[in-house]
């Protein structure tokens, strides 16, 4: 043995010692708001703004006068883009830090990876981010786009400005799998063709041969779901060969994480989407939203669509605290439960008690000078598709990510 | 009759992207037998310092094949003097410090470019062949691949540092018996790799989305290419770029994407339990 | 290796006993138990490297086989015993068919690097791209980059409802690292063990022995999948979710630093290695002043020009100096240079 | 008659156009003591190689004690009960004296065998000073030693040794012939060296290869005295 014992055993002192966790210690009275984002890593570019975003709700929140008479205090880990680090701090967030709530997660995978701990552990948890839908649990409230809100309008709209047939290039996981089958749907049902149907992992960059390959089937349109930086380049590489101007392009999430202030104009130009929110929004809501933005971080603008999600999230959470005038878990579900809104930059969030989903406006818009300008405004949309197989009025005890058969 | 023409300047292409993505690890392992793990991160490098340089207003071509592989080469001419010389003769090591380096570029470039994907766009316009469009910065990849392997063959063939390079490679103590400082030669040649490894990632830079953890998409594809190749430069380099590329667009054409990537590893493995010395290990012995 | 194998055990009992008890009054008990799993995924490739000089890029290929075994039967199953032992068979016998197709085609240093490397980007790429529903092993679909969650985690053998969590099942995942601990022990004072470190130091002498060095190094190489296989058991139940991030080339790289940090050649080291690293890696999570990654390559990037045989051995050093017993490798190193040159 | 414990049959070596070695017949019987010499480049390497699996010969074929190991791996040719000692010492460096060579007798004996038989070789061979010392702290002279002993330790009928003189003083150079001497009671040693000083005081018959050949095979006073011989020798050295 290499190692005698006394050594091993003065070591291994120093380490704990000098290694306690800084368990963290409130003023009592506080109430405790549990963050969980990739604030560093390759998914940095949705968590940072999103960090920001709920760091300002939490400060106008607690500049009001805070929430039932306290200060709203924050506890954020940096999940690190490392999946095995939310269950890590999923854990010290709800063991130990016993937060009242947890708002975070980006990715499915990383919602998935605490969802169960926050039910174990009863602790309420609030996900906002746009995502693939079906997740029916009593314990999530959820505030992002769901594919029946954002691509049952953006396909109509897409195919009208290009033609029928459509191809289809998604990101090559759940989210991008479960949406190519809702865009299958929809292009269906609005009398057209889907010609083809390619995936990519998120670590594929090189569209090459893809482009060609989409040539050889001459679609009027190819909608692109897909995500992250490698798939950025499908975008360039797509202008670089010419086609901008050939086939129309239509994107489910180019712009989530502002990529189109990183794409040229050039090259951005034309590209349609629909989300709930866009910095071009002209409303007194987001100019205010914007204003507030850039006095709290030096000029900042990188809000984006999540950020804006989750300060959505922060927001409506707070109404329901409000309205239950506790911090019981169950009582601020009842309250929102009651189907309570706010008003925010992306406009009216109403939570919608059968799916615990959000009900909000969908913008259809066109990437314009790296702007995205709103061309139309839906309403009110409902999360038809999860509606359609999750009602936790019916089934309070349900706990599934339902996938919808379409 | 078109689709064919595209395909073959895709798989020429893929073959180029291979010849450039490795030529900067290649040259060093085949110089210095270091394995230089930080390679991709030189080439996200090369990639941050052409989109800064084109913000300030440098022309897009010489920022790329000017700047760029200057910039990357002193940076490489940092890490040689400070890290990679106490290694020489340690070829675990040099790995692993080396991954240790691209671990530091990129948590600095994280710290000072951000982790937003940034990137520019490509300066030659496509066009079109019969009913396709092409992009013509695919046959600018090409050309600069083409024209770098013509100039390390007209180095390697016709300088006299070519010559010593040469000798280090047969035999690295001949160079220092015949009077050459290895010191020297050695730090020239990590420049020089370095500056290859930047000039690659500059090159590329229009074609992907940047972000400081680009070059781990490099490094794997490069590492395999160069072991693959084995001991010869330059018909290693070639030999295995072009089996590993045409295998890939093949199985992309064929399948898909993954597929093609997969294709390339397994053709890997089966390479290297065919011939455990490369390529040229087993054909082309001696050549450059 | 000079004490007795009983004196050994004894000692390592009475630390471990000690640290069982005294850590949960420091560190939260699922912060224990994820660095005890990271131990143990540590001394895998401690083992197989430092003692078998086999340097593996894709050890995290053999965690993430057995954590999506584990994960994908004990959906099928329902219980978690079969599944336990399947998550370390199966690694074992793709390590052994890995092991042989490498070591019996002479393979070493680079080549095996990239060998291994390709084969955990392979596993990784395949994985990551199983999120189509046409991917179902049984009732289990693979979910692609999303992973596998919900599945049935550790419970009391032949009673499946009786779940083994939070601190009981950091005494349960403890108690595995001394055993394996233990066994790894008694392999390396075992001819077998001895005749491993032979070929660490001298492939060429020990074939001209007459020992197959293959057949040996792909033994070494599976058992050293097999302790990979049961930590990635044990984190698929401590996570209860299974990502392809788990076959990842930066998973493969955190094991190697960990080895490293710690100390080749020792059996502590790769554990004491892999828990501290784990740890820092944790506390920086909590500060964002200076990007994490740059920390964690300067420490590896430091280690190898300073300490580059890590931090046991350093520290077991001058103990081992008074005894003179400390190891003047690099003399002979430049003696046999001279030589050859 | 004593027992013909290795043979080759036109054993040749191609390296792409070079032949190395071509077509080798070669024989030795039980204990008998056998140098083979020759400039530098020709072929008694590359015959040493191939006799111990290191290579797998282009033609021809290799016997031992009757049984055909041509293509054979150096372990299965070690496991037959040869001991094979190569150019460079190849010992383990982190390991002690000890320590390797107990290694070598673990292999054909159970644990406590082995301890006993690795104590009587170290005896054997004076080695008991060093005996817990690691190789690597080792000078050149006792490392060739210890390589011998783990040859030694293992019982083998056929030694083959590649330049054992190599870089040793005399006083080592002694030694080793002692060591050699006894070896050849039990077994047949092949040797494979260039110093001349070294094969005059151990050898009897002497093969020289030239070019890859044998050229001749004869008592070494004769060799020496062989004017072919000396050109070969001498023309190299110009």
């Amino acid at each position: 043995m290499s190692l005698n014992r006394r050594d091993f055993l003065g070591r291994t002192a120093a380490l704990t010692t000098t290694a306690m966790l800084p368990t963290a210690v409130f003023a009592d009275g506080t109430i405790k708001l549990g963050s969980i984002l990739d604030a560093s890593g390759p998914f940095d570019a949705y968590g940072k703004p999103m960090d920001q975003a709920m760091r300002m709700a939490v400060s106008e929140i607690n500049e009001a006068g805070g929430l039932l008479g306290r200060q709203v205090e924050v506890t954020a880990y940096d999940t690190q883009s490392d999946m095995a680090l939310y269950s890590q701090y999923g854990q010290q967030l709800t063991r130990q830090d016993k937060v009242d709530v947890v708002h975070g997660g980006i990715l499915s995978a990383s919602r998935e990876a605490i969802r169960q701990t926050m039910r174990k552990t009863k602790t309420l948890y609030f996900y906002n981010v746009l995502y693939e839908g079906g997740v029916c649990d009593r314990n999530i409230f959820i505030n992002g786009v769901t594919p029946a809100q954002q691509v049952e309008a953006l396909v109509p709209f897409a195919m009208k400005n290009s033609g029928k047939k459509v191809y289809i290039l998604a990101a090559d996981y759940n989210y991008g799998q479960i949406t190519a089958r809702w865009i299958q749907k929809f292009v269906a049902d609005n009398g057209g063709e889907v010609v083809g149907t390619d995936f990519f992992p998120l670590d594929v960059s090189d569209f090459g041969s893809t482009i060609a390959k989409v040539q050889t089937a001459a679609p009027d349109l190819v909608i692109a779901p897909l995500v992250g930086g490698a798939h950025l380049s499908f975008f360039r590489q797509w202008a670089a060969a010419g086609m901008k101007d050939k086939i129309a392009l239509a994107s489910t999430t180019l712009g989530v994480g502002n990529e189109h202030k990183v794409l040229t104009p050039e090259e951005g130009n034309g590209i349609m989407c629909a989300y709930n929110y866009s910095q071009e929004l002209d409303t007194p809501e987001n100019a205010q939203f914007k204003e507030k933005w850039a006095a709290m971080f030096d000029g900042d603008q990188s809000m984006h669509e999540i950020a804006v999600s989750h300060y959505h999230g922060i927001k409506t959470w707070a109404e329901g605290v409000r309205k239950a005038g506790s911090l019981d878990r169950m009582a601020i579900i009842e309250a929102l439960e009651t189907g309570i809104s706010i008003m925010g930059p992306g406009g009216k969030v109403t939570v919608d008690p059968k799916t615990h989903h959000a009900v909000l406006d969908v913008h259809l818009m066109e990437m314009q000078d790296q702007q995205m300008k709103v061309i139309e405004t839906l309403p009110q949309r409902q999360p038809v598709d999860t509606q359609a197989v999750c009602d936790l009025s019916a089934n309070p005890n349900d706990n599934t990510q339902y996938e919808i058969e379409i | 009759m078109d689709l064919s023409f595209v395909i073959a300047v895709e798989v020429l292409y893929a073959v180029a992207s291979l010849v450039l993505i490795s030529a900067g690890l290649a040259v060093v392992f085949g110089m210095m037998k270091v394995i230089n793990l930080a390679h991709g991160e030189f080439m996200m490098l090369g990639g941050y310092t052409t989109i800064t340089a084109v913000g300030l207003g440098v022309n897009v071509f010489i920022a790329m094949l000017v700047i760029a592989p200057l910039v990357v080469g002193l940076i490489g001419l940092i890490v040689e003097r400070l890290v990679i010389r106490h290694l020489y003769g340690r070829l675990v090591d040099t790995m692993l410090a080396t991954w240790g380096l691209s671990l530091v570029f990129i948590g600095l470039a994280t710290m000072i470019f951000g982790n937003t994907t940034t990137g520019i766009s490509t300066p030659i316009p496509g066009f079109a062949v019969g009913d396709y469009q092409i992009s013509g910065y695919n046959f600018f990849i090409i050309v600069v691949a083409v024209v770098l392997v013509i100039a390390m063959l007209a180095v390697l063939r016709g300088t006299r540092a070519g010559l010593i390079a040469r000798g280090t490679m047969q035999r690295a103590d001949m160079a220092a018996a015949l009077g050459y400082s290895p010191d020297r030669i050695y730090m020239a040649t990590f420049f020089c790799g370095s500056a290859l490894s930047g000039l690659a990632g500059a090159v590329l830079a229009p074609l992907v989305g940047l972000v400081p953890t680009s070059g781990g998409a490099y490094i794997a594809k490069a590492f395999i290419t160069v072991i693959a190749g084995g001991p010869s430069l330059i018909a290693g380099l070639l030999s295995s770029a072009t089996s590993f590329g045409v295998v890939n667009q093949v199985f992309t054409f064929a399948i898909s994407p993954v597929i093609g990537e997969v294709a390339l590893l397994v053709a890997a493995v089966i390479l290297l339990r065919l011939m455990p010395q490369g390529i040229t290990g087993r054909f082309f012995k001696g050549k450059l | 290796m000079e004490r007795s194998l009983g004196k050994d055990i004894t000692a390592t009992l009475i630390v471990s006993a000690l640290l069982i008890w005294l850590l949960p009054m420091m560190v939260a008990t699922y912060t224990l138990t994820v660095l005890v799993i990271y131990g143990m995924l540590g001394l895998s490739l401690g083992l197989i490297w430092g003692f078998g000089g086999i340097l593996c890029f894709g050890q995290a290929a053999f965690f993430g086989l057995g954590a999506y075994t584990y994960a994908i039967a004990a959906i099928n199953f329902g219980e978690s015993t079969v599944p336990m032992l399947l998550a370390v068979l199966v690694p074992l016998i793709f390590a052994a068919v890995l092991g042989a197709l490498m070591f019996y085609g002479r393979l070493t240093d680079v080549y095996l690097g990239v060998i291994t490397l390709v084969v955990t980007l392979i596993l990784f790429k395949f994985v990551n791209s199983t999120a189509g529903p046409q991917y179902v092993i049984g009732n289990a679909r693979l979910g692609g980059y999303n992973g596998i969650p919900g599945f049935q985690t550790l419970n009391v053998p032949g009673n499946p409802d009786a779940y083994i969590w939070g601190d009981p099942y950091f005494y349960f995942c403890a108690v595995t690292l001394v055993i394996v601990f233990l066994l790894v022990t008694w392999l390396l004072r075992s001819s077998f063990g001895r005749v491993a470190i032979g070929i660490r130091e001298n492939e060429t002498r020990m074939a001209l022995m007459g020992y197959d060095v293959a057949a040996r190094k792909t033994v070494l190489f599976a058992i050293g999948a097999a302790i990979a296989g049961l930590a990635g058991a044990l984190f698929a139940n401590w996570g209860e979710i299974v990502t392809p991030g788990l076959f990842s080339l930066g998973q493969s790289a955190e094991i190697i630093i960990w080895c490293i940090v710690g100390g080749l050649g020792t059996r502590l080291g790769p554990i004491l290695g892999a828990a501290g690293l784990a740890y820092l890696k944790f506390m920086l999570g909590q500060q964002s002043l200076i990007d994490n990654t740059l920390i964690t390559g300067l420490i590896l990037v430091l280690f190898v020009l300073f300490l580059p045989k890590g931090l046991v051995p350093a520290v077991a050093a001058p103990w081992k100096a008074s005894f003179g017993r400390a190891r003047r490798r690099p003399h002979a190193r430049q003696r046999r240079k001279a030589r050859h040159g | 008659m004593a027992e013909t414990v290795l043979e080759t049959h036109g054993l040749t070596m191609r390296f792409g156009g070079v032949t190395a070695s071509d077509n080798v017949n070669f024989s030795l019987k039980a204990r008998e003591l056998r140098c083979l010499i020759g400039p530098n480049g020709a072929g008694k390497s590359t015959f040493f190689k191939c006799v111990t699996g290191l290579l797998t010969p282009t033609e021809g074929q290799v016997f031992m004690r009757g049984q055909d190991v041509t293509g054979w791996q150096p372990h299965q040719i070690a496991s037959l009960g040869v001991g094979i000692k190569t150019q460079t010492p190849n010992v383990m460096d982190a390991l002690s004296v000890h320590e390797n060579i107990w290694l070598s007798a673990r292999r054909f004996h159970d644990a406590a065998e082995a301890k006993a038989r690795t104590d009587t070789i170290i005896d054997r061979l004076a080695l008991g000073g060093i005996a817990r010392t690691e190789l690597g702290q080792l000078a050149h002279g006792e490392r060739q030693r210890v390589e011998l002993g783990l040859v030694a330790v293992a019982d083998p009928w056929l030694v083959l040794l590649d330049e054992p003189a190599a870089g040793m003083s005399a006083q080592d150079v002694d030694r080793m012939t002692e060591i050699i001497h006894e070896l050849t009671r039990s077994a047949a040693v092949v040797i494979v060296e260039h110093d001349m000083q070294f094969i005059r005081s151990i050898a009897e018959t002497v093969t020289v290869f030239h070019q890859g050949a044998v050229l001749m095979e004869d008592h070494v006073d004769h060799v020496m005295s062989d004017p072919t011989v000396r050109a070969v020798y001498l023309g190299k050295k110009a």
